[in-house]
């Protein structure tokens, strides 16, 4: 699911968490990095040398736990905005997490904040125990809050709930077909998927034809935004390969110019 | 559908003059006929010209092919029975003598014309910019206009002659490109492509810009060359310029087309002489100075695009057209020097009229292959 | 209101508060502001119809290349107003022809 | 006639580290860049960086445009930085034609390095003309550089990188993004990225794609449907999000209008994101005064062309003489790193692709 949600399964979360008994003693980063990119400044930034370096920049980071002693760095540095700090014995009654925070506005000391979890959902409510802005590593604020000890590996965010769901189904199914023919497929002038259609039913299955016959192209994009629709849909109509349809010509300039720039030149002439 | 193996007639080249030509010959009952084009239909000196027609010439040969060709766009819709529009825009030409002599010339045009019923007139400047009223008048000494005269759209012009051919039964294979001319016992006998071998008595070599190298692959040397010529394409804007603005002196010719843009072409004796199309800077310099002298307001268009094609030219600017004598069966359409877009209604039904021994509508057999070599040169002066 | 106020990464310097009119109403933007900018920040999204259809057309590509919001601006047509910075006193128009050029 | 060394048109990552790498081994550089600063993408990147320090990990793509132009900065005997320059065509006489601010100018260099990076691809929906269907950069450049919201809610199409990363930076200006969907059966960028929009509460639908926008002058709302295993609508799962903004981020194509025309022998290869040119190993394409770098060589991410640019920089100046005494250390660092950054699960397809488009082995 993970691949498809962006919500990190929970087999991959708890796998990353170090043993219960190094859990029970003292802050730790856990990084919920689960995807070979890349990437290494973890492994640079940790004073400790607890993210163990790697052989390859692509590999995964992997944790040395009785190194770690929660610092918060690595959190500050990572591009992917996914180590967290956790501290299961901040009390006797609750733990602490530690998120990477870039937006506005920025929590206070003190300020209970609604704590969501890895899909944005409501979890619980927390108490901010104090924020890092991390100006040294760009701009990066971790915020600490204070929630119940059995959350503190589901939050991983703060207050910025979204309002927005995705509504329920409304539309009727007997709706025009998917992609009607009145649809603009060139904006500059103006043409219809239909137009290029029909042209194609008639046997045109070259760019620059559909470009001499209807204008597809020929205005001031010169076929920037396009040029690949149009070749897709030869692609679809005609069963032609993609890479086997010309693409047309390319002509100068680049972007249009008002000719009164051009006038002179004489010298170069 | 696999290409035909044998033909009565194979044309090579897929440009206005190839597809008239196919469309007039099926016409007349010609079966069979094959037009091979390398690229696609229109892709070559066709699709980059500037597509004007005028029937203000020099010479009284060239007013009389022009009217013919006149005649046939102002109704090419209905005869070719084309379901789109050939955008056939009368909006006249009107032509700038820039000096004295010019003007004295563009007199002695105008009777001739007058004569052969070609309503051309002369203006003087200030009735010239009545007519364009955004031109910088004190730039000419005087001018012709002739409101029968006007352009097209050459894509639609041609597909539509190329359209009207196929319902005849023409093939037009396109992509297919002609790599050899078979010829035995100074016989045509067949035609050599990339789709396959095609056995025809007869071949007629439409290929603009690439005359020349078919002529070789024929082992005929034929007296002619291929010239780049430039255009730029402007934005659209609203409609404000009615005729094709001309100045043979200066060698321009500005059009809006009724899309809203400007096409202006320039010609250039300094361009090379070889298959290249490319576009160069300096052609946008000197244009865009002449445009905008002549023009002044036509600075603060936005240019879109710039373009080349191929003049295929011969020494009196004139087209070859005819038999090779010492090659039965090899046809010339070709030579055009700039003229073959307007010509093509002509030259489509002349060279049919040649192929299958007819008389001729307009006598043209001083165009053929032979004056050069007997020094008849034709020289036509209102040229761009 | 579309403008940022606050950001948590970036600074947003305003510069000096300009002055313009869009069809014959006083709008304000900012010097740095495209006319588009400007404009989008008002909440103007309709910068002309298509001469053909009547669709209407606003900012597209941002880079003055996709034609989508030619404007009139002070008297002169096709002017693509996402790459033009505005500036104090303009005259900006919607334009729903192809631009008259005389 | 403008001449120079080498011109280098683009003053994004690519062109950036390439005028750097040039002008460090002695090359005049003449730096083309189409917007009024330099920095291209990068100033709109309000994210940190992946890769490793050669690449400026962990430093904010805006930031890293300040820093590379400050390196220029200081190289200004031999560096020329024209911003609001736009190059217009290249010739077959070599030429560069350029239009500086409102100034047409032409510039004859001896070497030229195009680093003009990709376009946006765009979709085909019902009503796609309609104002308030931005491409993803149009929306950056409002919101990053202009300061300005493109509206007030936000159905983003794309979940690759860009798409998540505009629907983060969305979320930071303020703006709602009511769902990222993407056509494809799961997220195309990186996972780090889809986590932290995901965890904001934002709904990132994979295997849908948008079908209409609706909305009389303007967008107020997109129909979204959901894609079979092979990519077909499934009729009735169509649904209506109340939006002012459709934001497109379905792809890049590479930039390389400069080198059709200057008759460049290009290749169609699907794993570089469209048609890209035949290049060696020094990313010298077939004509021989041209190099490229950066996402016209094939879409990737800014830390591979920044390592590009470098070496396109270093390639050129040495054609034309100019070598320091660390030029073939420099030139293999920029392979290594290139190397290190595709030898990843994602850096595959690039290299499948680089195989089909290299001149030598």
């Amino acid at each position: 699911m993970y691949l498809k949600t962006g919500v990190a399964d929970k087999e991959l979360v708890s796998n990353a968490l170090p043993t219960e008994e190094r859990r029970a003693s003292g802050p730790y980063a856990i990084i919920e990095c689960f995807q070979e990119i890349p990437c290494n400044p973890c492994t640079e930034i940790c004073p400790f040398g607890s993210i163990l370096p790697m052989d390859d920049i692509n590999d995964l980071p992997r944790m040395d736990y009785d190194t770690c002693t929660g610092c918060g760095l690595c959190a500050a540095i990572c591009p992917g905005l996914a180590i967290f700090i956790i501290n299961e014995s901040y009390s006797d009654t609750v733990a602490s997490v530690g998120i990477p925070y870039e937006f506005v506005p920025l929590p206070q000391k003190g300020d209970v904040v609604k704590m969501m979890d890895r899909a944005g959902e409501f979890v619980t409510d927390g108490k901010v125990l104090r924020v890092v802005p991390n100006k040294k590593y760009e701009n990066t604020p971790v915020v600490t809050v204070e929630v119940p000890k059995d959350k503190v590996n589901e939050v991983r965010f703060l207050q910025l709930k979204q309002e927005a769901e995705v509504a329920m189904p409304t539309a009727d199914p007997n709706d025009e077909e998917n992609l009607p023919d009145t649809t603009i497929i060139c904006r500059c002038e103006n043409i219809t998927v239909g137009e290029v259609r029909k042209m194609i039913d008639q046997g045109y299955d070259d760019f620059d034809e559909l470009k001499r016959l209807i204008r597809t192209g020929m205005g001031p994009c010169q076929g920037r935004t396009c040029r690949h629709l149009i070749m897709q849909e030869i692609s679809r109509k005609t069963g032609k390969k993609f890479e086997d349809i010309e693409l047309g010509a390319f002509r100068p300039p680049t972007k249009p110019i008002q000719l009164e720039q051009l006038i002179g030149g004489k010298e170069d002439v | 559908m696999s290409n035909p193996k044998t033909a009565n007639v194979v044309i090579i080249g897929g440009g206005i003059s190839g597809v008239a030509i196919a469309w007039n010959l099926a016409k007349k009952g010609v079966k069979d006929i094959v037009i091979l084009e390398k690229k696609t239909v229109c892709s070559g000196a066709t699709g980059r010209c500037g597509a004007g027609i005028r029937m203000q010439w020099g010479a009284e040969q060239n007013c009389l092919l022009a009217k013919m060709s006149v005649e046939f766009f102002e109704n090419a819709n209905e005869i070719l029975e084309y379901d789109r529009d050939v955008e056939f825009d009368q909006g006249g030409y009107l032509i700038v003598a820039g000096n004295e002599k010019e003007n004295e010339q563009f007199k002695k045009n105008i009777a001739l014309q007058n004569s052969l019923g070609i309503p051309s007139k002369h203006l003087t400047p200030q009735e010239a910019k009545e007519i364009v009223p955004h031109m910088d008048e004190t730039q000419i000494v005087g001018a012709t206009f002739c409101q029968k005269d006007g352009h097209l759209n050459p894509f639609n012009t041609t597909e539509a002659f190329a359209k009207a051919a196929e319902r005849l039964g023409v093939k037009i294979l396109k992509k297919t490109k002609v790599t050899g001319i078979d010829v035995k016992n100074d016989k045509i006998v067949g035609v050599e492509t990339t789709g396959g071998y095609i056995s025809t008595p007869l071949v007629i070599n439409a290929a603009g810009g690439w005359a020349q190298e078919v002529g070789k692959m024929a082992g005929v040397d034929l007296p002619l060359y291929s010239e780049r010529h430039q255009i730029l394409v402007t934005e659209p804007v609203e409609l404000i310029q009615d005729p094709m603005y001309m100045a043979f002196s200066l060698n321009i010719y500005i059009q809006q087309t009724p899309h809203g843009s400007f096409i202006m072409g320039r010609s250039n004796p300094e361009e090379p002489r070889d298959l290249r199309q490319t576009s160069s800077w300096q052609f946008l310099h000197e244009m865009i100075n002449t445009c905008t002298t002549l023009l002044p307001p036509l600075r603060k268009l936005n240019l879109v695009r710039q373009w080349a094609g191929l003049y295929n030219m011969t020494e009196d600017a004139q087209p070859i057209y005819g038999k090779v004598d010492n090659v039965e069966g090899f046809w010339l359409a070709c030579g055009y020097s700039g003229h073959g877009f307007m010509l093509a209604p002509a030259t489509g039904i002349l060279l049919t009229e040649m192929i299958l021994g007819e008389p001729l509508s307009i006598d043209i057999t001083n165009l053929d292959l032979g004056r050069f070599e007997r020094g008849e040169l034709c020289f036509e002066t209102s040229v761009v | 209101m579309l403008r940022i106020e606050e950001h948590p990464i970036l600074t947003f310097e305003k510069g000096k508060l300009v002055t313009f009119t869009f069809d014959g109403k006083e709008l304000q933007g900012y010097e740095g502001d495209t006319i588009a900018s400007a404009l989008h920040a008002a909440g103007v999204k309709v910068m002309g119809h298509h001469h053909v259809s009547g669709r209407p057309r606003g900012f597209y590509c941002a880079i003055g290349n996709c034609g989508s919001c030619l404007m009139i601006v002070n008297g002169e047509p096709n002017i693509r107003v996402c790459v033009v910075p505005l500036e104090e006193g303009m005259v900006v128009e919607t334009q729903n022809n192809r631009g008259d050029l005389l | 006639m403008r001449e120079v060394d080498i011109a280098i048109v683009g003053g994004g990552p690519a062109g950036l580290m390439a005028a750097d790498a040039a002008a460090t081994n002695g090359a005049s550089v003449l730096l083309l860049e189409r917007d009024g600063h330099l920095g291209g993408q990068l100033v709109k990147q309000t994210h940190k960086f992946f890769g490793s320090e050669k690449q400026y990990a962990s430093v904010r793509g805006v930031k890293i445009a300040t820093i590379l132009e400050e390196k220029l900065q200081g190289m200004s005997d031999l560096v020329e930085i024209w911003t609001d320059a736009t190059a217009l065509g290249l010739y077959e006489d070599g030429v560069l034609t350029v239009e500086k601010g409102k100034e047409f100018v032409k510039i004859k260099p001896k070497r030229i390095i195009v680093a003009t990076g990709a376009s946006e691809k765009f979709l085909t929906f019902v009503n796609n003309d309609l104002p308030g269907i931005y491409g993803a950069g149009a929306v950056q450049t409002l919101m990053n550089v202009n300061g300005v919201r493109p509206g007030q809610r936000v159905l983003m199409v794309g979940a690759g990188n860009i798409g998540l990363i505009v629907s983060y930076q969305l979320l930071q200006a303020g703006v709602e993004v009511a769902a990222i969907i993407d056509a494809a059966p799961t997220i195309g960028g990186y996972l780090v990225h889809a986590s932290k929009i995901r965890r904001a509460g934002v709904p990132i639908i994979t295997s849908h794609t948008v079908t209409r926008a609706y909305g009389k002058e303007a967008v107020e709302g997109a129909t979204i449907v959901a894609l079979d295993e092979k990519w077909q609508p499934l009729p009735g799962t169509e649904q209506e999000l109340d939006v002012d903004v459709i934001c497109i981020s379905v792809g890049l194509s590479p930039l390389a209008e400069l080198l059709w025309q200057a008759g460049c022998e290009m290749r169609y290869v699907p794993q570089l994101g469209g048609h890209v040119p035949v290049r060696d190993h020094h990313l010298k394409t077939t004509v021989d005064e041209v190099y490229i770098a950066g996402d016209l060589t094939g879409i990737e991410e800014a830390s591979s062309a920044m390592v590009e640019g470098r070496l396109a920089g270093l390639a050129a100046a040495s054609s034309l003489g100019f070598k320091s005494d660390s030029l073939e250390a420099d030139i293999l660092d920029c392979k290594e790193q290139l190397k290190s950054l595709r030898s990843g699960p994602v850096g595959d397809h690039i290299n499948q692709g680089m195989a089909q488009v290299m001149l030598d082995k």
